[in-house]
């Protein structure tokens, strides 16, 4: 400390040349550094390790610096606090030979003599991510789930859950349009079809589709990009045939407008005050349109439904719809909205997840508590290795 | 005001009579079942008169709307206020000109205070565009209003480096492993001002301005976390970024200006110091751009009270009929 | 009606003849766009980079005869149109009308056209034929591209395939061959989203609920910063249990629940609180692309004032 | 054929890329994909504009109510499409001046940029800031007391917004601990760190709980996809 004092009084003052710093006594060096490749990863990663300084409490730690076999200088990777005798060096290239150095650095940043590798290492590749294996555990057990109660609902099992206020209204807003003859409008979102909403919207589009058959209503989906427009063709198409109508479908009401978002708006903004459509349904994936549509659905009266899984637009479709299906409700709708049992099922695997997620948080959360109070470091071994290994 | 509505009468004119058919409706029909069944078309009319009046009124004046500092746009000022003349401090340009708008008046003013306080100032940049910015807002404040300072003894641009967050690792203890040179290729050793400095922790204060990653947060996690006695920071940031950055104050991150209101905030506390009577308009422009923000959430308030005054009016009456 | 309509023919007639006095008989008139014209490669030709009134008449003042800054007729005739796209969008606000029509059939023609462009100059050339013809492309469009030793990809066949097979819909048997790509893309997202939301997503903010519900600040006992855990901690639990749906929302479970409803009330709450001031900043950009821009009414960047 | 084989390509489609996903060697199998996703969705365009001229042609000649727009559209497209494809008033970039068409398709000056600049820029702007009349009327009409929820929602809103000027800072100026060292235990009432609460606090575990459930959503689609559970997209043969 009154070295970093007296440095910093020297500098204040102008006096100090640079060549000053190296005339403060190096610290002892660490030793013995070693490098092997880092078991079961992708081929970026070398482990070292090293033996301490001697002078080991009283440095500021230790700076490890990486170069490439034909590289002339060393760069540095990072810094480690003192006591720390082993590093992961990430982000290396495949199959490419490194060395490596470490040195000490004193309070007063003087570096010590570097212990350097002796022979170049490249990192290799296994045919399993190591780093991924709870990961994988964790998708083996949710996904597992899910499929396990498709397959007993399907067997016959009986699975019970509970009423989403959004989707029964669906069946009564397009009656509701039924009755005045007018046409129902479902706006897929903006997403394309890389994305589940998008997708998840379609498997609605489908049962929607089916119920505006049976009641013979108009349905009207103009979409922004060009593959939604042909796999909505598809769903409606599909439902329109599982309805008994066949002969009702018109594809021209599956069209395409544009891929832009705002002239997407645009035109739907002026369908609706032209056509006044009696329900409109916004599902998948919507970005700052979703109060413009809502909105304008608003002023022409229409009965709305929306769903998506961006949060930041859920508040929006929350004020201004008459029913919103937030996030995880709006994946769940399509399964609902089938009544087939297997879908049903999967709901119950989302459970699964939830009380994974409780589980988790909640013993995570209590070792986390017992570490600040007890100071175990049994439990704050298990805190490290729950957040930075299960949940990395 | 009063030179402002004599000479620009016919805006005067213009906005109240679009507007007198709507107080027509409110003396003839009375106040709530006109509130009651208010064509939604009224607010729209409201709400753009709400922001082009402002936008007028600041652009032919000059003047600026009232702001009153809030607790972190205090914080912010009073963590520079409290250094002393010479200390050195680093000031981070990690934005490009997309977010300008929120962020160059933060920049600006940030440089003017540090200016007054005599602090030395090194200017960095983590986005490739941000040490051009630096450049400009250097010639706009320093160049021009404060000639007497020479570059290279009390402020230097050390320039961008790739790397993002690695960059930050690295001169939290070892500013020279990156940095040999400043922006313009001189190098270190030939500039005054960096004798003697070896690393950001020697730096009294970091301030960095920032439109996302990396920015403020990487500062927090590989800058302020390890060294949390050594180096302070405070920052300014979008409006978007902002509400990520709330968790870290007021530990880690001491003062936070969040979009143009934090700027305005931040641009008062600074021109009430320092501005004199008659501040350059250049300083005010987050207070220019917060008029029309003012008057259209005013309005916003206004409505939603107005809704409710009517929800519960309506209410009273229903329950005693 | 009829009233109405003299009543906006009127407003109309007045503004447009205030325009034309603004841009005609004023000293500094309005909506005038110039630019600087800079020679490129051996002066083959003249970029024009834009400028403003103030640049222009500064170099005139300096040498009455420089051909460097100009008036650009194209881009004042293209700048009006903008402005009267603006006003055009704006007057929907008040109602439908032919000319809010025009401009949003302009609009959706001209956006579904640029993007198409987009498409075909920066994904189907350099990705697809770039990579399946890359000689071809190198001698007619884009020489640099993937180097001088550019090698086929025929990984990049399938997509063309694929993307054939997508097109058969237009014809008229065997549309259902679309399927197959169709089902392609769908597999693969649902493949790419559910390890992507699972790893980051998911994991991520269940690391990040785990909190102590004591903190320990600098050694002392940080009740605010404890309190605030607790709540974090207790609002993601009582917000998954509204999520769940294998219950009735009754008893115990529907109170929690309840209280899941809160925490995203408030959340959707203050979300939209927060979204307000972005909203207004558009609005004002666009109306200070009417008055500064257009309308040369304000100037706070001495941009057009002699 | 016609409903097999598409089932066939999603289950495998997207399990190769599940497990690729834990096996190094196939790991940037993923980021192909996305590159030919992009490379059909650009092939699709075709189907699109083909719609798009097909619509609008039809409502022309049938004389629809309106066709004069439809005319509209398809000049404004095709005219579109002509000047970026053909580009237009581009020059020939000036390494390789012998080459007509090796110019930069949006160079300035170009019949593309101008198109971007003055038709495109000014009319997304504009629909964009039609969001600030949106917001307003939404407001006054959605945020009324009616009910707890209800009340959350507005009072939150209420607050941030009241936060956002400087009306609300001074309304909570008077919390001062110069004034009165008791205050120092009630600063958090002030309204600026009152909105820091409710973003830091009350919004992250809002928004974790929509986030966490919103992955378990997905996960639980796309899984039902792959396993053939729903097959709406298919279309029914």
């Amino acid at each position: 400390m009154k070295v970093w004092i007296a440095v910093l009084v020297m500098w204040a003052a102008g006096l100090l040349p640079v060549a000053a710093l190296g005339q403060s006594v190096a610290p002892a060096p660490p030793a013995n550094l070693t490098a092997v490749d880092h078991d079961w990863d992708d081929g970026t990663r070398i482990d070292l390790s090293w033996t301490l300084s001697l002078g080991d409490s009283s440095l500021q730690g230790y700076l490890i610096r990486k170069k490439t076999a034909e590289d002339a200088t060393f760069t540095v990777v990072d810094t480690v606090p003192p006591g720390t005798n082993r590093y992961t060096v990430s982000d290396l290239i495949r199959n490419h030979p490194y060395l490596f150095q470490v040195v000490a650095i004193s309070k007063d940043l003087t570096e010590s003599s570097p212990a350097s590798t002796s022979a170049p290492v490249a990192p290799t590749m296994q045919w399993l991510d190591g780093t991924r294996v709870w990961f994988l555990v964790i998708l083996l057990v949710f996904c597992g789930s899910v499929i396990a109660f498709i397959e007993l609902a399907r067997r016959g099992v009986p699975l019970k859950v509970r009423r989403i206020a959004g989707l029964e209204a669906i069946d009564e807003a397009v009656g509701r349009a039924t009755e005045m003859g007018r046409s129902c409008l479902f706006v897929p979102g903006i997403g394309d079809l890389n994305d589940m909403q998008t997708i998840a919207g379609m498997s609605i589009l489908s049962r929607v589709a089916k119920t505006a058959a049976e009641y013979n209503a108009q349905i009207e989906v103009p979409t922004s990009h060009s593959l939604v427009m042909t796999a909505g063709q598809e769903a409606v198409q599909g439902a329109f045939l599982a309805a008994g109508r066949p002969d009702s479908y018109n594809s021209d009401k599956i069209y395409y407008v544009t891929d832009e978002q705002f002239a997407y708006v645009a035109h739907i903004q002026g369908y609706m005050t032209r056509e006044k459509p009696a329900a409109c349904f916004y599902m998948g994936s919507f970005f700052a349109e979703s109060l413009i549509l809502a909105e304008m659905g608003n002023a022409i009266g229409a009965i709305q439904i929306a769903g998506t899984g961006q949060p930041a637009q859920l508040p929006f479709f929350v004020a201004a719809c008459d029913y919103t299906l937030i996030g995880e409700e709006f994946f769940a709708a399509s399964a609902y909205l089938s009544g087939e049992p297997g879908q049903i099922g999967s709901l119950k695997g989302q459970d699964v997840g939830k009380l994974i997620v409780a589980g988790l948080v909640i013993a995570g959360v209590i070792a986390e508590t017992l570490v600040v109070l007890t100071n175990s470091p049994a439990m704050r071994a298990f805190v490290d290795y729950l957040t930075r290994k299960v949940l990395s | 005001m009063r030179d402002f509505l004599e000479q620009q009468w016919w805006l005067v004119v213009i906005v109240l009579g679009s507007l007198a058919p709507l107080a027509a409706q409110f003396v003839s029909r009375g106040f709530l079942p006109t509130l009651r069944t208010l064509d939604r078309r009224w607010i729209f009319l409201l709400m753009f008169w709400a922001v082009l009046v402002p936008i007028y009124f600041v652009g032919v004046t000059g003047r600026t709307f009232p702001e009153i500092p809030g607790a972190l746009a205090k914080a912010t000022f009073n963590e520079i206020e409290k250094l002393h003349a010479g200390d050195p401090v680093l000031i981070a340009f990690d934005y490009d000109p997309s977010s300008e708008g929120e962020l160059s008046p933060m920049a600006t003013a940030f440089v003017k205070q540090c200016a007054e306080k005599k602090l030395k100032m090194y200017f960095m940049a983590l986005w490739p565009v941000g040490s051009q910015l630096a450049d400009a807002t250097i010639d706009d404040v320093l160049k021009s209003d404060f000639p007497n300072l020479v570059y290279g003894q009390d402020y230097v641009n050390l320039g961008y480096k790739s790397g993002n967050e690695g960059v930050i690792k690295v001169i939290v203890t070892n500013l020279r492993e990156l940095y040999t040179t400043d922006s313009r290729g001189t190098p270190l050793q030939d500039i005054p001002m960096m004798h003697g400095i070896q690393n950001i922790q020697q730096m009294k204060l970091v301030i960095d301005i920032s439109a996302g990653y990396p920015g403020i947060k990487e500062w927090v996690q590989y800058a302020v976390t390890p060294f949390p006695e050594t180096i302070h920071l405070v920052g300014g940031s979008t409006g978007v970024q902002a509400p990520q950055l709330y968790p870290y104050v007021p530990r880690q991150l001491p003062g936070l200006l969040g979009a143009i209101k934090g700027a305005a905030e931040y641009e008062k506390l600074v021109i009430d110091k320092y501005g004199g009577p008659h501040p350059n308009p250049k300083y005010l422009d987050g207070l220019r751009r917060m008029g029309p923000q003012l008057v259209a959430h005013l309005l916003i308030i206004f409505l939603i009270v107005m809704a409710n005054i009517l929800y519960f009016a309506d209410k009273r009456r229903e329950s005693r009929s | 009606m009829k009233r109405e309509t003299m009543i906006w023919a009127a407003i109309m007639l007045l503004g447009a003849g205030t325009l034309i006095w603004r841009a005609a008989f004023t000293t500094n008139g309005m909506g005038r766009e110039y630019v600087r014209a800079v020679p490129v490669g051996n002066g083959q030709w003249n970029r024009y980079d834009p400028a403003t009134y103030d640049d222009y008449i500064r170099s005139e003042s300096a040498n009455p005869n420089q051909r460097e800054y100009l008036l650009s007729i194209p881009r004042t005739i293209c700048l009006w149109i903008a402005a009267f796209f603006t006003i055009a969008i704006f007057s929907f606000l008040y109602r439908d009308n032919p000319i809010y029509k025009i401009v949003e059939a302009i609009y959706v023609g001209l956006s579904a056209g640029y993007w198409m462009v987009i498409a075909f100059w920066d994904v189907l050339i350099p990705n697809l034929l770039g990579k399946v013809w890359p000689t071809m492309i190198q001698k007619w469009a884009m020489p640099g591209l993937s180097g001088p030793d550019a090698k086929r990809d025929f990984w990049y066949l399938i997509p063309l395939v694929l993307g054939i097979m997508l097109l058969w819909r237009m014809a008229p048997r065997g549309d259902w061959i679309a399927r197959w790509p169709l089902a392609f893309i769908i597999g693969t997202t649902a493949g790419l989203q559910l390890v992507a939301y699972l790893h980051g997503d998911f994991l991520e903010q269940i690391r990040s609920s785990i909190l102590p519900l004591v903190v320990n600040n600098l050694g002392a006992f940080d009740f605010w910063a404890s309190v605030e855990n607790l709540i974090v901690v207790v609002g993601v639990l009582s917000c998954l249990t509204y999520f769940f749906f294998s219950f009735e929302h009754t008893g115990f479970v529907g109170k929690t629940a309840n209280v899941g409803i809160w925490f995203l009330m408030i959340t959707f709450g203050a979300s939209f609180g927060y979204t307000v001031m972005g909203r207004i900043a558009l609005l004002a950009i666009r109306i200070e692309f009417l008055l500064d821009d257009w309308l040369w009414l304000i100037d706070p960047l001495h941009r057009h004032t002699r | 054929m016609k409903r097999t084989i598409p089932l066939l390509i999603t289950a495998l489609g997207g399990f190769v890329l599940i497990a690729s996903y834990f096996i190094p060697p196939a790991q940037s199998w993923g980021e192909n994909v996305s590159i030919w996703f992009d490379i059909l969705s650009s092939i699709a365009f075709v189907l699109g504009g083909a719609n798009l001229l097909m619509s609008h042609l039809k409502s022309i000649s049938d004389r629809k109510s309106g066709w004069g727009y439809s005319a509209v559209v398809l000049v404004s497209f095709l005219g579109t499409l002509f000047i970026g494809l053909g580009k237009i008033g581009v020059h020939p970039s000036p390494q390789f001046p012998n080459m007509a068409w090796t110019g930069y398709y949006r160079e300035m000056g170009s019949g593309f940029w101008f198109i971007y600049q003055y038709g495109y820029t000014p009319l997304t702007a504009t629909l964009f800031a039609m969001l600030a009349f949106y917001i307003a009327s939404a407001a006054f009409r959605a945020f009324r007391a009616k009910n707890v929820e209800a009340a959350l929602l507005l009072g939150t809103a209420f607050i941030v917004l009241l936060g956002r000027t400087f009306a609300g800072v001074a309304l909570t100026s008077w919390i001062d601990p110069s004034k009165w060292s008791g205050f120092k235990y009630f600063t958090g009432l002030k309204i600026e760190n009152l909105t820091v609460l409710i973003m830091s606090v009350f919004n992250t575990a809002g928004n974790r709980a929509i986030m966490i459930g919103i992955a378990l959503g997905i996960v639980a689609a796309s899984l039902k996809v792959l396993i053939g559970a729903d097959r709406s997209y298919l279309g029914k043969d």
